[in-house]
C-alpha cells in the first residue's frame, strides 16, 4: 500500500560533490516490497516548488523503520532537500512503482548491476539482497569525474565494483559499456541516463536485462499519465508507465 | 447540517467538490488513498473514438506556483472506456462527469452519443479547450459560432446534460459563454489550462516535447476568478469553477466569484488527499464565515443583496 | 570582453537590461540604491496628456507567485514628465524608453509627438495594453486593424523609433504582432500583464478598488515566453521582453525564446537590487553555458544553425 | 538612507493571542530617524510569498543596532515570520517613510497617543521619546478583546494608559474615541485602522493632529503608486503615497 507520510530526517550528509545522503525514518518502509521502488516527495509546504519530486530507494531497513536515499543537489527542489536537517520532516509519497524482480536469478548464479551517475543508488539495495541470496554480484559503476563518485566502499564490500569516469580522473576512463564486454554473467540490472540504457540494451540482445527508466512525473502514481512510454508491441496506442507500471522493465517490454 | 449538498442540471452532488479531468485518470489510482464515494463527481480523463497514445514525453515541467502539461489526450478509447473504466466506477456511488474530445466535431458527436448512455454518466463536459492537440480542437474553443453549433450538436445526441469546458486563452471568454449558452449547454466549466511554454537553460530547447503546454496550478487561479466574475454575470448557467484550486478557502473564493461547483485538477499530484480534505475541511470554513450552506457563497464577489445565484433577473 | 551590448533601433545599450514600466517610476527612489547609468535602458512610467490620478485603492494584491496591480496609470502628465522627470533622468548615461498611453488615438499621437524629442528619450513604447483602463485602451490592444492605424500615426509623428507593447489578453498574439509591424513599428514589448482578481475571503468581494487587475511576477512567465517564442517567429521585429523575470537565467530563457533585451518589473519590488545584479550575473551565466555573447540566445529555441535572431529567411 | 540588509532575528516571542514580538539585529538601525518608520521585509527566499510586507517599527536601540516589531499572524507572510527562530535572517529593507515628528510638542506640554489594535507598536517609540523630552503622554490603546492586548506594562511605565476593548472584556467597554473626549491634550498622535482615524480626525478638528495610514503595498518606496490617496487640494491629481511621504501625515494634509 502506498503512504503519504510525514516523514522525521535522521541524518544527511554530503558524500560526494554536490551528492547527498539522506536517511528517513517511516512507516512506509513496512511496504517497501522490492530494490528499485521510489518516493515522491513534497520539498516545500507552499507551491515553491509545486510538484513533488522521485527520488529512488537506496536501502531500508525494516526493523528501524529507516530508509535511505541518494540524491544530487541539482534546481530548487533538490537544492531545498540538501537544506533540510535532522529532526525536520519531509512529506513522503510511497513507496511507489515496481522494483528490481531478485528472483530472476539464483544463488550460484552471477548479476551484473550497472549504474550511471545519480542511477546508482537503487543498486545497492538490490545489491545487498542478492547478496543475501548466495549470487555472485559484480558491480560496474560509472560516473562523470572523480569528485562524483561515492558508495565505492559499500559496493565493494557486497562485491567486485569497477569504477568509470567519462574523464578518466577515477578508475577506468570510460564507458560502463566498455567494461560489461570483458564480463560474463546471468543477469543484468541497471539504472541510469537513457543513452546509457540504450546502449546496455543494444549491447545485450540476448541477455536476461532489467532496465529502471526515468521520466518527468506530475502524480507518481499512474493517474496523470505524464511519463508514459511506447510498449514494444505493434499498435502504437499502448503503453506503460514508468511510475506504477515501472520504473523497472524488462528489456523489451517497452522502447526506450 | 448539511451545507455541502449542491443540485446542478443532471448533478445530485452529496458535496461540489470534484477532481479534475486528467488529473485523476479514471479514479483507479486514487481509490488507493480514500473511497471515491467521498466525492460530489469524478471528472474522468478525455475520453476520444479512438485508443491516443498521446504527445511524446517530456509532457510535464514545472513552473513558478504552475505546472505545464502536454499529455495529448491520451487515453484508451472510447470502447474501453464504457466496457472497462466506467463498469468498475460503478461500484463507487459518485455521478461521473465524462470529458469527452475529438478533432472534429463527428468525433465529439460519436464519443457523446455512446458515452452518455453509460448509467453512472450525469453529465458530459464538452472538452473544446485542450491546448495540447494540433489539429482541430483550438478552433472550437476560440471561436464562438463554431463553439455554439459543436454544442448544439452534441446536445442533440447526448442522453444527459451538456457542460462546455472554456478555453482562457480567448480574448472574450463572455462572448464564448454566451455562445454556448446559444447553442444549449446545461452549464459551463471553466477553465481549461492557459498556453505556456518552458525552455531548457542548457540546451535551450522546450522542456515538453510538444513544445507548448498548459499551464494549470495555483500560478492561474487569479485568472480564473477574474473570467468566472465575468462569465457568472453574462449567462444563465451554473458554472463549475477550476485552476489552481488547493484548499477549502480557495473552493469559497471559486464560488464567491461565481462558481457553483469546484474541480481541482494539479492540487491532487502535490496530494493525493486534497479532495477528501476540502470536502472535511469546508463546513468549518464556512460556518466560521457564517455561512449556513455553501450556495450562499455562490457570486457573492457581484451579487446585490436577493439576487439569485446564476439566473440572471 | 563584453558580452552584453545590444544594438536594437533606436536604442545602443550597454547591456540589455532595463526596468519594465510603472516599476521603476521615473528611476528617483531607485537612484538611492545604484547608479541609473548601469541599467541599460529604463522604461518609465506611462504618460498620459494630462495628469492622472488613476484608480483608488487598494491597487495591488498579492497571488501565488504573482501580484495583481490596478494602478490606472497614475502620472504627472506630459508636461511634467518633459519639464522635470525627464531632465532629471538625463544626468544618467542611459536611453530612455518612454511608454506612452491614452483613451483615444489623438491622445497618444499628442504624447508621441512631444515626449519624442526629449533628448534622451531613444525609443517609445506604445502602451496599447493596458488592462487597468476603463476606456479606449482595450481595443487599442485587441484588434489589430485598431492597433495597426495606431501604430501607423505614432510613427508619423515619432522622432525615435517605436516599440509597441503587446497584451497577453487576446486569442491571437501572432495577429496582433504582424499588425503592428505592418502598422511600421520598430519593435515588441512583451508581455503586459494578464487579467486577474482576488476576492476577499471574509467579505466576498473584490480586493483591488478596480475588480480586476494585472497580473504579473513568476506566475507568468510560461505564457510570457510561450507568446514570445510564437512572435519572434512570425515577424522581422525586435523583441524586448518580459513577465515574470527575476534572475539571470530567466532573462537568458527570454532569449531563447526570442527576445533581444530584457524588461524587469515586478521583480524590482521583491529586491530593488534586482536589474544591477542581474547585470552582474550575466556574464559568468553566459560564460558557463559557452556563450561569448548574450546575442547567441536569442532565438535559441526555434533557430537552425546560422538563422538570423529576429530577421526572417 | 534606505538599506536592504539580512538581518539577525535575536528573539521572537507571542506577547499575546497571535501577537508576536520579533527583536531584529541590523545596521539599518543607525539610518532610523523618527518613531513611526517601518521595514519592509521578505519573508522568504523564493516566491511564496512574492511580495515584501510592511511592518512598523515598534522600538529601537541604536547602540545595540537592534529594533523591535510587535506583528499579528494573519496571512502566509506573517505566519511563515512567526515561525522563524533567533539565529535566523530575514531580509529586511528599510527604514521607510516619515514617522511621527516629536518636536511638534513641547516639553510640559500634553501628547495624546492613541492606538488601534495592531496599529499600538509604532506608538510605542514614540512615547519613549517624548518621554525622554519631557512631555507628558497619555496612552489610549484599543483591542478587539482581552486576549489582544499588549504592551499595557510598557506604556503604563511611560505614563498614563487606558486600554478600551471592544467587547468590554478588558479595560474600558467601548471605542477610543470615547476616551479622548474625556481628555484635554496639546497633540494628538494616532495609528490604526482607518475608520478609527476618520473618527478621531472629525472628532477633533481643531488639535493638532498626526495619522499615520496604512495601505497595501508594492515597492514601500514609492515607486510603484500602489499606496497613494488624495492630497487634501482642490485638483484631484494630485497625491500623497502613504509608502514614502507618509505613513504619518499630519491631519487635513490627505483625505482619509
Ligand atoms: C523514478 C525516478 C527515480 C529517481 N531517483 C533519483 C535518485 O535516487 N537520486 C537522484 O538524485 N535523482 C533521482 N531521480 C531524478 C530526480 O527526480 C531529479 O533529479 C529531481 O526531480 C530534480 O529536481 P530539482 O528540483 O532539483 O530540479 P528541477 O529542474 O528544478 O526540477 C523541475 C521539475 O523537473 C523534474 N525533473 C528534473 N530533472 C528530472 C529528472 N532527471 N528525472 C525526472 N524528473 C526530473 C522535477 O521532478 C520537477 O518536477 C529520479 C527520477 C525518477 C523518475
Ligand atoms: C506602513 C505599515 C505598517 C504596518 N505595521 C504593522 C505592524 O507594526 N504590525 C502588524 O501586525 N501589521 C502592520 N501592518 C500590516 C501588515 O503589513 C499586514 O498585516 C501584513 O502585510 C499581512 O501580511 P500576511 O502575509 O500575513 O497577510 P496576507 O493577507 O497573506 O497578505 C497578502 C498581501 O496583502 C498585504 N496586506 C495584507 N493586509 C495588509 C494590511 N493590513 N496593510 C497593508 N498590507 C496588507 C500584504 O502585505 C501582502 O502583500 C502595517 C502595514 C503598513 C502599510
Ligand atoms: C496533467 C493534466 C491533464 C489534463 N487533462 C485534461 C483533459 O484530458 N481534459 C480536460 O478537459 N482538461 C484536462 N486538464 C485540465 C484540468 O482539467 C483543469 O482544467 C486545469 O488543470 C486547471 O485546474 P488546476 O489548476 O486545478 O489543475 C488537464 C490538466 C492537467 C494538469
Ligand atoms: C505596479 C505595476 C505597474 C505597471 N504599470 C505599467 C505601465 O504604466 N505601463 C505599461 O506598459 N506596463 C505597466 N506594467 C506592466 C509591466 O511593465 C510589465 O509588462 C509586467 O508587469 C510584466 O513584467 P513583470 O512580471 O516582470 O512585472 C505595470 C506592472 C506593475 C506590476
Ligand atoms: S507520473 Fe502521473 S502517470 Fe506517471
Ligand atoms: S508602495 Fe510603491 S509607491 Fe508606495
Amino acid at each position: 500500500m502506498i503512504k503519504k507520510e510525514l516523514s522525521k530526517i535522521i541524518s544527511q550528509k554530503e558524500i560526494a560533490a554536490d551528492v547527498y545522503e539522506l536517511i528517513m525514518e517511516a512507516d512506509l518502509v513496512s511496504e517497501i516490497n522490492a530494490p528499485g521502488q521510489f518516493v515522491h516527495i513534497r520539498v516545500s509546504n507552499g507551491f515553491d516548488p509545486l510538484l513533488r519530486r522521485p527520488i529512488s530507494i537506496c536501502s531500508f531497513d525494516k526493523k528501524a523503520k529507516q530508509f535511505t536515499m541518494i540524491y544530487r543537489k541539482d534546481g530548487r527542489g533538490t537544492s531545498l532537500m540538501s537544506d533540510m536537517e535532522p529532526g525536520m520532516y519531509l512529506d513522503v509519497l510511497g513507496p511507489l512503482g515496481n522494483g528490481f524482480p531478485v528472483d530472476e536469478v539464483n544463488a550460484g548464479e552471477t548479476a551484473l548491476l550497472v549504474g550511471g551517475g545519480i542511477g546508482v543508488p537503487p543498486l545497492y539495495e538490490l545489491s545487498n539482497q542478492l547478496i543475501e541470496k548466495g549470487v555472485n554480484v559484480i558491480h560496474i559503476l560509472g560516473f562523470q569525474t572523480k569528485s562524483a563518485v561515492f558508495y565505492e566502499k559499500e559496493f565493494t564490500e557486497n562485491g567486485m565494483t569497477f569504477i568509470t569516469t567519462d574523464d578518466g580522473s577515477y578508475g577506468r576512463k570510460g564507458f560502463v559499456t566498455d567494461v560489461i564486454k570483458e564480463l560474463s554473467f546471468d543477469c543484468l540490472y541497471t539504472c541510469g541516463p537513457t543513452p546509457m540504457l540504450r546502449a546496455i540494451e543494444k549491447g545485450n540482445p540476448d541477455k536476461k536485462l532489467f532496465l529502471s527508466l526515468e521520466e518527468r512525473m506530475g502524480c507518481g502514481i499512474g493517474a496523470c499519465y505524464a511519463c508514459v512510454c511506447h510498449s514494444s508491441d505493434a499498435s502504437g496506442s499502448s503503453y506503460k508507465k514508468v511510475c506504477s507500471d515501472g520504473p523497472v522493465f524488462r528489456a523489451g517490454e517497452v522502447i526506450i | 447540517m448539511n451545507r455541502l449538498n449542491i443540485e446542478l442540471p443532471g448533478l445530485n452532488l452529496k458535496n461540489p467538490i470534484m477532481p479534475a479531468s486528467g488529473c485523476f485518470g479514471f479514479g483507479r489510482e486514487y481509490s488507493q488513498f480514500y473511497d471515491l464515494s467521498k466525492l460530489g463527481a469524478i471528472m474522468i480523463k478525455a475520453a476520444t473514438v479512438e485508443p491516443r497514445f498521446g504527445n511524446p514525453t517530456p509532457r510535464v515541467a514545472e513552473t513558478s506556483a504552475g505546472m505545464l502539461n502536454a499529455i495529448g489526450l491520451q487515453n484508451p478509447g472510447l470502447e474501453k472506456v464504457v466496457s472497462e473504466e466506467l463498469p468498475w466506477l460503478a461500484q463507487y456511488d459518485v455521478p461521473i462527469i465524462a470529458n469527452i474530445a475529438g478533432s472534429v466535431e463527428d468525433d465529439y458527436i460519436a464519443v457523446a452519443k455512446e458515452i452518455s448512455k453509460a448509467a453512472n454518466v450525469r453529465a458530459l463536459e464538452l472538452n473544446i479547450s485542450c491546448p495540447n492537440v494540433k489539429k482541430g480542437g483550438i478552433t472550437f474553443g476560440t471561436v464562438p459560432e463554431v463553439a455554439k453549433q459543436l454544442t448544439k450538436k452534441v446536445k442533440e445526441v447526448s442522453e444527459v446534460p451538456v457542460y462546455v469546458k472554456l478555453s482562457p486563452n480567448v480574448t472574450n471568454i463572455v462572448e464564448m459563454a454566451k455562445a454556448v449558452e446559444a447553442g444549449g449547454a446545461d452549464g459551463i466549466t471553466m477553465i481549461n489550462t492557459l498556453i505556456g511554454m518552458r525552455l531548457n537553460l542548457k540546451t535551450g530547447k522546450p522542456i515538453l516535447a510538444n513544445l507548448t503546454g498548459g499551464l494549470s496550478g495555483p500560478a492561474v487561479k487569479p485568472v480564473a476568478i477574474r473570467m468566472i466574475y465575468e462569465v457568472s454575470q453574462a449567462v444563465s448557467l451554473p458554472i463549475i469553477g477550476m485552476g489552481g484550486v488547493q484548499s477549502a478557502e480557495d473552493v469559497i473564493e471559486f464560488f464567491y466569484a461565481g462558481a457553483s461547483a469546484v474541480a481541482v485538477g494539479t492540487a491532487n499530484f502535490v496530494d493525493p488527499f486534497v479532495c477528501p480534505n476540502i470536502i472535511n475541511e469546508l463546513p468549518s470554513a464556512l460556518e466560521q464565515l457564517g455561512f449556513e450552506h455553501i450556495s450562499e457563497c455562490t457570486g457573492r464577489s457581484w451579487k446585490k443583496d436577493g439576487q439569485p445565484a446564476y439566473h440572471r433577473a
